[in-house]
């Protein structure tokens, strides 16, 4: 029963990514790669890992999504002019290849060690002495914690490079263009509303993050989500990139990551190392102010660059 | 008892099914956008309202059951906003399809 | 191998940290601050590269660090031997030269903080840190997030100037690298599932030769490939490289395609050295051969300078993987194997030099001529003689004539391929020498023409930016004389030590 | 012979489908959806083998599940700065393709 289940949802999976890859329309391809990442988030709680199908839920599918019908809906006015299609040797001989190596990947899957290594045993060992009870917080924030702090630093290094593209006179300027909230808007009534829930759900979900599914990454998306629903109904506008509070907010998670890290020179004797009775304590105060960071390095993410010139 | 709930869930999560299966129908059938979307909606909103209520039968205390009337509501509402914005683009776009 | 953290290993987590932090502070404090944080930077970060050199250079082993005191599989190592050692110098001492350089570029003055000058800088910083983090992680997927934090940082300053055809430019590279990237994921994914874990050391102690390894490293390899820009995954690399502005196309050409190359040879050296792959390894060296040959022909139809020094790259990039058919032997240490290996590092290095100097050098000339149509070169060498002489001298490593370390480095693959009797690859680097002679004269030949009528130059150059080309391709030229000895550091940590056979 | 199998089979399929994409759509959006696709079935492997580790009591190797989380967000970025650097290249040019004039 179990098994069916699965091969269902393989086989819904295949044909919503297969939709994806032959829509004609680029707009329903994107509407369709929003659809296969929900039904992947379902896949990855199968595959019993539901932090993962909540990123892959919160940043897969919805912020990926939201930035593409985004860019596909900008795109669409030129879309008319690049309407060539490939040879059909091209697709041919593209099919081909990738039926090949999709068949020796396969091969690989099936051929995977009996015994399968895990680190687990290793991960669980050492659990207790950090006080978490989520074995993938512990890995993202204590074991690999190197990973995720060079991560945060591609977050903002990305951002600023889409910074970078504005024109030279926009430089310092807001990002998007100014939503005004009409009076009988349907979106500022619905922000309004959604919000502050949004906003409770966000801190929730990293607070759990610690014994229970969940953690900053995923309580950040949803904050920023709620952001660009806010600026989106015109009930706050998005601020000019220039400004310091939001440069000082846009860093502040990194920052205390890496002091934390040299703090454990002195107090652990290794670089981002916990001593161990605080090791709970000093992971919460690394979380709090990286959740902030990354809820708004995303929104600006999605943003994208300035488009007005900055208010002198 | 626990039978009586086993059924109760079944029957509730298959009408909720046959709503959405209406719902779908809808949306492949009808003409133009307005009637697709007064289809989609309001068969999906019931649909999913009957499965959630399914479900409330399973559910082990009250905070989880919360949370599923939760769900139901938040997509209630946002199903009610998008299909508003969708019929104001499709009103500003013209009748034509 | 040490199989705990070594005394000193902390320095490898300051080679990373110093630029990161560098460039978040620049981002807190403003761009007109940017220059100022990175050129405070530079001597604290050429120190430690410089440091961890010498700590290799005395103890005469690796250095290793466990972050977070957590050891692998679970935790992440870093780990610096003798190549590293030598890429972290290189890089420093390549980014001081550029940051000086780019000082008159991308100057910033007071008031409002202006796009281009905080851009630059901050991206100068991050790609350093991006570079000692691929130089010295041990661990396959810290290295991936390192590689993506490079991709990152080296993209955008190719669009530096907005122009349309650099955006293109811009993007084309970025879509080459994510593939690679996903490319790379996969392999790595691949020997976590059938190893359980992807620390380099505990890699090759389990790695085994059946197919899935194979595909593995296949994957990571063509991965890397497509990042390197070696033929045929070249397509990008020179609008790009041309597009940037010089002090960027330096940094490009010089340091950022030397960091997959570098992970290749970790991969094939360091991780799978029990799996012997000739007939692989043959192939590397085929697309390398390609690469050398199509690079310089191609470079040598082109107009624009920037474009033929970017076609350059593509070439030069091409005698890194000729190490490969000639140093991958059945049975490890053999001496020709280590001779061709250091060749292929010593290119690497020399190169970085020389192509840095002579972007640089283009760079002022285009400054000075307001365009960079090698036509239109006349007189150049007579107007800014010592950037003339600069790319002349980078040139020289390029062709690999003496003395420079293009020369040593192509003199240690050729005896290797003669004495393995691979004596085809001997050839390509000769005709590649030819070539490569060709392209470097054409444009001498051009700049210290006659002008038709008395050239004026746009806009003065200064001296010392001059004087700071030239050292850089002193630098490619000095490397030429270093005798053995140091070329001992490069081997330090390396499993098959057979530097003494050669003696 | 675990239940993770169909998975496996299915993120192998993933990455065929999204290369094919890649190759064939000259749009570069539709390149870079085609690269999402790849991602999630390199994602997707990555999380059969967590599945296949499953000791312990956990439901699959953390160590993998985490990395899939940073290898997600990195994806992001990356298709963020694609999306970007595209949307202006059409500003500038008004043109959607990379192919040269």
């Amino acid at each position: 029963m179990a098994l069916a289940f699965d091969i269902v949802l393989v086989l819904l999976i295949l044909g919503v990514a297969t939709w994806t890859i032959s829509a004609r329309d680029t707009f329903a391809a994107v509407v369709g790669f929003i659809g296969f990442g929900l039904v992947l988030a379902l896949a990855w709680v199968c595959l019993a890992a539901p932090d993962v199908a909540l990123t892959e839920a919160a940043i897969g599918s919805g912020l990926t999504g939201g930035l593409l019908v985004g860019a596909s809906a900008r795109l669409r006015r030129t879309e008319t002019t690049s309407g060539e299609t490939p040879s059909i040797s091209l697709r041919l001989s593209a099919g081909v290849v990738c039926t090949f190596i999709s068949a020796g990947l396969a091969a690989i899957v099936l051929e995977l060690p009996g015994k399968a290594p895990t680190l687990a045993p290793q991960v669980a060992a050492n659990l207790a002495m950090i006080g978490l009870d989520n074995p993938v917080t512990a890995v993202l924030m204590a074991y690999r914690a190197v990973d995720t702090l060079l991560e945060v630093v591609v977050l903002l290094l990305v951002l600023g490079g889409i910074w970078s593209l504005a024109p030279d006179h926009l430089w310092g300027g807001s990002p998007g263009s100014r939503h005004l909230a009409g009076p009988d808007g349907v979106l500022p009534f619905v922000a309004q509303l959604l919000v502050p829930v949004g906003i409770l759900v966000g801190i929730h979900i990293f607070w759990i993050g610690s014994v229970a599914p969940g953690g900053e990454f995923q309580g950040a998306t949803i904050l920023a989500a709620m952001w660009i629903l806010a600026t989106m109904a015109g009930l706050v506008d998005m601020p000019a990139v220039s400004r310091r509070w939001l440069r000082l907010l846009l860093v502040a998670g990194s920052a205390v990551f890496f002091a934390v890290g040299f703090a454990g020179f002195a107090m652990a004797g290794a670089f981002l190392a916990y001593p161990e009775a605080y090791a709970k304590l000093l992971i919460l105060i690394i979380e709090i102010p990286l959740t902030l960071s990354i809820a708004a390095t995303l929104a600006l993410l999605v943003a994208g660059p300035p488009e007005r010139a900055p208010q002198e | 008892m626990s039978l009586a709930l086993n059924g109760l869930t079944i029957v509730a999560v298959c009408a909720g099914a046959f709503f959405f299966l209406a719902g779908t129908v809808g949306l492949l059938r009808f003409p133009d956008a307005l009637s697709r979307l007064h289809a989609l909606t309001k068969a999906d909103n019931l649909g999913l309202g009957l499965v959630v209520l399914g479900l409330l039968f399973q559910v082990g205390g009250v905070f989880a059951a919360l949370k599923l009337i939760g769900v139901w509501l938040l997509t209630l509402l946002a199903a009610a906003t998008v299909s508003q914005l969708l019929a104001r683009a499709a009103r500003a776009s013209g009748p034509h399809e | 191998m040490p199989d705990s953290a070594t005394a000193g290993g902390f320095l490898l987590v300051f080679a990373i940290v110093l630029p990161v932090v560098g460039a978040l502070l620049s981002l807190v404090l403003g761009g007109r601050h940017a220059e100022r944080v990175t050129l405070i930077l530079i001597p604290a970060g050429l120190a430690v590269a410089v440091a961890i050199a010498a700590s290799i250079w005395r103890t005469h082993g690796m250095l290793q660090y466990f972050v977070g005191g957590w050891d692998p599989p679970l935790g992440v190592a870093f780990r610096a031997d003798g190549l590293s050692a030598v890429m972290l110098v290189t890089a420093a001492l390549l980014i001081c030269g550029i940051g000086l350089f780019a000082r008159a570029q991308f100057p910033s003055p007071r008031g409002a903080e202006k796009r281009a000058p905080s851009v630059f800088w901050t991206l100068l910083l991050t790609n350093w840190g991006a570079l000692n983090a691929v130089f010295i992680g041990g661990d396959l997927f810290n290295l991936y997030v390192a590689l993506e934090l490079l991709t990152f940082a080296a993209v955008p300053l190719v669009s530096l100037d907005g122009r349309p055809e650099t955006l293109a430019a811009a993007l084309r590279y970025l879509l080459f690298a994510l593939f690679g990237s996903i490319l790379y994921l996969l392999g790595a994914v691949l020997l976590y599932g059938v190893y359980g874990t992807l620390d380099i050391v505990l890699l090759a102690s389990r790695i085994r030769a059946e197919p899935a390894a194979w595909a593995a490293i296949a994957l990571i390899t063509a991965g890397l490939l497509a990042k390197a820009a070696l033929y045929p995954f070249h397509l990008w690399l020179p609008p790009a490289h041309a597009g940037a502005p010089a002090p960027a196309s330096a940094l490009l050409s010089g340091l950022v395609v030397k960091a997959p190359f570098f992970l290749v040879v970790r991969l094939w050296f360091d991780v799978m050295p029990k799996i012997p792959e000739r007939a692989a390894a043959q192939v590397l060296g085929i697309l390398g051969a390609a690469a050398i040959l199509f690079g310089s022909a191609v470079a040598l139809r082109q107009a624009r300078l920037k474009l033929l020094i970017a076609y350059s790259t593509v070439a030069q990039i091409g005698y890194l993987f000729l190490m490969f058919p000639l140093a991958i032997k059945p049975e490890a240490g053999h001496p020709w194997s280590t001779f061709a290996w250091t060749g292929g590092v010593v290119q690497a290095i020399s190169h970085a030099f020389a192509k840095a100097a002579m972007f640089m050098a283009a760079g002022l000339i285009a400054e000075g001529l307001g365009h960079d149509r090698i036509a239109g070169l006349a007189g150049i060498g007579r107007a800014l003689p010592i950037s003339v002489l600069a790319f002349g001298l980078g040139g020289l490593s390029l062709m690999g004539l003496p003395p420079s370390g293009g020369f040593v480095a192509k003199a240690m693959l050729l005896t290797a391929a003669v004495a393995e009797g691979q004596w085809w690859w001997a050839l390509v680097v000769l005709m590649g020498g030819l070539l490569a002679a060709g392209y470097v004269f054409l444009v001498l030949a051009r700049s210290l023409a006659e002008p038709l009528e008395p050239l004026r130059l746009s806009t003065t150059i200064s001296r010392c930016r001059q004087t700071i080309v030239l050292v850089l391709a002193l630098g490619a030229v000095l490397l030429g004389f270093v005798p053995l000895e140091p070329l001992e550091l490069l081997q330090i940590g390396r499993p098959d030590i057979a530097i003494d056979r050669l003696k | 012979m675990s239940a993770a199998i169909p998975y496996g089979l299915c993120s192998a399929v993933l990455v065929g489908l999204g290369l094919f994409g890649l190759i064939t759509h000259p749009q570069p959006l539709r390149k870079i959806l085609a690269f999402n696709l790849i991602g999630s079935g390199v994602f997707l492997l990555f999380g059969v083998i967590a599945r296949r580790g499953a000791a312990v009591g956990f439901g699959g190797d953390p160590v993998p599940q985490a990395l899939v989380i940073t290898g997600l967000v990195v994806a992001f970025a990356g298709t963020a700065l694609a999306v970007a650097l595209l949307l202006r290249l059409v500003d500038e040019t008004r043109r959607g393709t990379l192919r040269d004039e």
